[in-house]
């Protein structure tokens, strides 16, 4: 069917000149279908982008493209002006993702995973394994297996990344998912203390966030 | 399932493991006087071989081993079959209990089996039927014994071995049948011939006692192990803990 | 009967969906068949003698590498649990999908393996041979393969696990099936073997899908 | 450690004479760790019992007991007062289950898996394909291979199985899991009429539902 | 550098875990060895003449069901976008990847192949090139596979097309390879054979990394 041009869609906040992660004008095709265009995002430090839209409007494709993972098809994603595919590894030591799918060995314990985690991203952590799986509420599951841990307990491992890596750029999608009610506020209140520190977040999410926000909603991927 | 439930009550976990206990001992006595018997008359009054000398010795392990190690898997797929039809505790127990000691004489067969073969074909190892057949047969075992390692239930473990070593009881007539098939190297049926045995009674008794006394340490294995498995299955039950608490 | 129908269906055109993947236990078969004559040498006579087995190995490891797509992916998508809650019987259901499995993945070797038997320079009473007991051995080896399938179904990293305990089933198969190949290349009757595989293939049809069935019951808790 | 004997746990509905469902001291060992012990169910036509509980408390355990995907460590399930073990296929006409994975092929559509669904419940579908699909708004997705979808409009097609296939018993595990706003209000409404129409439904989630029911809290799985 | 030392240990670290696993690949490698006297014949001096071949084409065939479990289960969990997310040198990473998957898979076989050896008898002086050959070749099966394997990565069903990638690459290793060993049989010196296979091996270690590296970021998307 023939498409209508689509609205070209602003996400830019209103004081854009001190935003450091800045998209301009991004078009994403995945198979044929063209899930966006023109597509403008601008995140200054102490922000939080709570990306919404109905199933299949692109959240994740967003994400992936803010993350690298993704190549857009049309415009480029900037960090302090810069091209990300130029800063390469400069852009990657400034961002900590958690996608849909957890990124967890399962053979490993919590414990084993968050270590490696942290080796990987080649800082100091923020605090140690303990303290992180303490304060997720899993000491007790700190040396099981992940393979047996429940949906949402593995949910909180991934999640417990996000307090031991130092990282500026926050990029989660639909991180509530499969958690409980204590965890989600739990989770919330990082969110609120990271962007405190000055940090940023973009979060794809259905549920509205309990904490200060722009929110953004993509357009109906079909009629 | 009538005669699950009967069959389930007379092999409940706690009766197996009081009779097991009383028997035990005796087993023990009587596996070692045959073993001083046949081993006194196997490498003592026994002639050696007129053709093989002394190396023909090796056989009073290396044919009990082989026997036992299909023995064994017969037994794997029979406990298998209750433990999935019937749902008895105790055939769970027994199965993953055989299945490393079938391995285990299946490797002490495969491994007298090529000590004999040095001296009398000339080579450790021939690809010839039956002895490929016990190298499966060795391969079976390995995997019945993976797949219980890589399930984490014990119970959905215990039923998933038994449909494997069923599916796999096909190969225990190919493997005897092996030397009468094809053409082979390995020894035909010697002793087991029903009518008439085409080995000396001097070299026969011995044999047999031999093959009666490994039979007997096979029996004292599975009952160990068994107890064992059952002990670690039934943990949280009311007779382990009872037992338990009478220990000192 | 429309559901075992419909499986079969659905199979069919899954297998059709993905049809760049028909292709390739073929070319693994081809593939593996060809490594030999570079690994061992090329004089005519010596592949000649070795052509039955080399052809049966290359499609017996064919078949046990195609195993892996039997139901891997339904386990994984969840359609596994349907299957499991549908109210048919199951082991009807299974019989399909190994139908539509064998028809997809092994048919196809057994119509090109005139082929390689003109590569190794098979004589043609021997040729026939090997079609027939292709026909008669690659059913058995999904039969078996499937019930193994469907024992490690659940289990992560299930590749080798499953070859361990696929192979030594498979054994019988190859003993017989390249056996009669051999005895008609040099001129003798194979009829013993294919009545053997016959026997096998018949036991197999009848017996495994209630043990695959069970299998799978067991393998996907 | 040693485990204290855990408190009798019953979700027995006050009059649980009627239940067709029901299930006497169930218990739930997953690898090590007892689930839960002593647990009754009873549920009546024209009821839904929600399952709540923290991660990891057995929810999606309890879901496939009475599913009889997995075998309990204790106790067993009962239809109209027989064992499902006996009952087998006559149990298993009666019911829908849709599970933490969607159970659809990624490449073929939507409608084509709807119509494999219903053909496999070997019953006269109570709503074609067609029909199902518009309903659940994914009429332009109709013929896109699965695996083009995203999360949540995958999600929805799983849960339009319920709307074809005739089923007493509703068993639901985290259905609202990636659904939009929307979608979240139609499967509201879904399981509504399904009671209304004197079925039942089993539903685990996190979110109170919008929809009389009881409600259950399994016990929290470890300290 | 903490990072690469980090995967390292965490793949074998996993490995351990896993531990019932490490001994699949050798008996794969055994099984499949054993299927050839089965279906070519048990005649001494033709098997003694057809170890070389066999024995390679079973590592080979062992290192390519290996190669699913690389990338595989990395791209399921959604470790591989942590890994391409990580701010230090992808190619290291990956380095350290293939490293520890070729320690755990072939590293068994190379130590276990002598005990083949003598199963087909094979003469002393050609057992001691073998295990050499197998130094050298196996691990570029693994990296070249490891290229093959990060393509397919996000493609659902990649095993077949993964083997179709893979196999013409293996081509060339599995000829000189086997071709040192039966050259050496016969008495001759298998030199020539052992340098390319060095020569290929170096080659191998310094450009591979890179393009697994690309072919990663390609086929994670
Ligand atoms: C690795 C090498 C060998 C293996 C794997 C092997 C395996 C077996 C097996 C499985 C059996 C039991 C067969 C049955 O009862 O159906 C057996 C029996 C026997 N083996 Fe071996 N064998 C090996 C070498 C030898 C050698 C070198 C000799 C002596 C020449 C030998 C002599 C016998 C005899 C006499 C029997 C008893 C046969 C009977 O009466 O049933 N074996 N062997
Ligand atoms: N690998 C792919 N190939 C082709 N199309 C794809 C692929 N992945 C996603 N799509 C399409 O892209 C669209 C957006 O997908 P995406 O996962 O970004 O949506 P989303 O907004 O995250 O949805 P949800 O809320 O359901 O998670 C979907 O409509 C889907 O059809
Ligand atoms: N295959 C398994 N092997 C061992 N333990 C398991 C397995 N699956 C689940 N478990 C254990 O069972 C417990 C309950 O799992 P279950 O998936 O039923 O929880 P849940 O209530 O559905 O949790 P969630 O809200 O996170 O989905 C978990 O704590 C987990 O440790
Ligand atoms: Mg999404
Ligand atoms: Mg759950």
């Amino acid at each position: 069917m023939p498409m209508a041009p689509r609205p070209h869609l602003r996400l830019v906040a209103p004081d854009s000149a001190g935003a450091w992660l800045s998209a301009e004008a991004l078009g994403c095709e995945r198979g044929e279908r063209e899930l966006f265009t023109a597509l403008d995002v601008a995140l200054a430090p102490g922000e939080i982008l709570q990306v919404e839209g109905d199933n299949g409007t692109g959240k994740t494709s967003l994400l992936r493209i803010l993350a690298g993972l993704l190549e857009p098809s049309a415009g480029q994603v900037r960090w302090k002006g810069a091209d990300i595919r130029e800063l390469r590894e400069a852009y990657r030591a400034q961002l900590a993702y958690v996608g849909h799918k957890d990124g967890l060995k399962a053979e490993l314990t919590p414990r084993e995973n968050l270590a490696f985690a942290i080796a990987l991203s080649g800082r100091a952590p923020k605090q140690t394994p303990d303290a992180v799986l303490e304060h997720m509420g899993l000491s007790a599951h700190a040396d099981d297996p992940v393979a047996q841990l429940s949906a949402g307990q593995r949910r909180r491992v991934a999640l417990a990344r996000l307090l031991s890596i130092p990282a500026t750029l926050w990029l989660l999608d639909e991180p509530f998912t499969a958690l409980d009610q204590h965890s989600i506020v739990r989770v919330e209140e990082m969110l609120r203390t990271h962007v405190q520190a000055g940090g940023m977040a973009v979060v794809s999410t259905h549920r509205a966030l309990q904490v200060p926000c722009r929110r953004v909603r993509l357009a109906t991927g079909s009629p | 399932m009538f005669a699950g439930n009967a069959l389930a009550s007379l092999l409940a976990p706690p009766r197996f493991y009081r009779f097991s206990g009383v028997v035990l001992p005796w087993l023990s006595v009587l596996c070692a006087a045959l073993f001083a018997l046949g081993l006194y008359s196997g490498l003592v009054l026994a002639p050696p071989d007129y053709q093989q000398g002394d190396s023909y010795r090796i056989m009073f392990v290396h044919v009990p081993a082989a026997w036992l190690s299909m023995f064994a898997y017969l037994i794997l797929a029979g406990a298998g079959f209750m433990a999935l039809v019937w749902r008895i505790k105790l055939a769970e127990a027994v199965a993953a209990g055989v299945a490393p000691i079938g391995a285990s004489f299946t490797l002490l067969a495969l491994v007298t089996g090529a000590l004999w073969g040095k001296p009398m074909w000339g080579a450790w190892w021939v690809w010839d039927a039956r002895l490929t057949a016990e190298l499966i047969l060795l391969f079976l075992y390995l995997g019945y014994i993976g797949l219980q390692s890589a399930i984490a239930d014990t119970r959905q473990a215990a039923r998933a071995g038994a449909v494997l070593a069923l599916v796999g009881v096909v190969n225990i007539p190919i493997i005897h049948y092996s030397v009468i098939w094809w053409s082979t190297l390995h020894q035909g049926p010697t002793v087991s011939k029903l009518d008439a045995p085409s080995i000396h009674a001097s070299m026969l008794a011995p044999l047999l006692l031999m093959s009666a006394a490994f039979l007997l340490v096979f029996v004292i294995a599975l009952l160990l192990r068994t107890r064992a498995e059952l002990l670690a299955r039934e943990r949280r039950s009311a007779w382990v803990q009872a037992l338990l608490e009478g220990a000192p | 009967m429309t559901a075992v129908r419909a499986m079969l269906q659905r199979d069919l055109r899954l297998a059709w969906r993905r049809r760049g993947d028909l292709l390739l236990p073929v070319l693994f078969f081809v593939l593996v068949a060809s490594l030999f004559p570079l690994a061992v040498g090329a004089e005519p006579q010596r592949l000649q003698s070795l052509a039955p087995g080399i052809v049966w190995v290359a499609a017996l490891l064919a078949a046990l590498l195609a195993l892996e797509t039997l139901f891997r992916d339904d386990f994984a998508d969840g359609s596994l649990d349907q299957l499991l809650l549908s109210p048919g019987s199951l082991s009807a259901l299974v019989g399909a999908k190994v139908l539509a499995h064998w028809l997809v993945s092994a048919l196809p070797l057994v119509l090109l393996a005139p082929l390689l038997a003109v590569l190794f320079r098979l004589p043609d009473e021997a040729m026939s041979v090997l079609v027939v007991s292709l026909l008669l051995g690659t059913p058995v080896l999904s039969l078996l393969g499937a019930v193994c399938v469907a024992l490690t179904v659940g289990l992560r990293r299930g590749g080798f696990l499953l070859t361990l305990l696929v192979l030594p089933l498979y054994v019988p198969v190859l003993i017989f099936a390249a056996g009669s190949v051999a005895t008609a290349a040099v001129g003798a009757s194979p009829a013993a073997h294919l009545y053997f595989l016959a026997a096998l293939l018949v036991l197999a049809a009848t017996l495994t899908p209630f043990a695959i069935a069970a299998a799978l019951r067991i393998g996907a808790e």
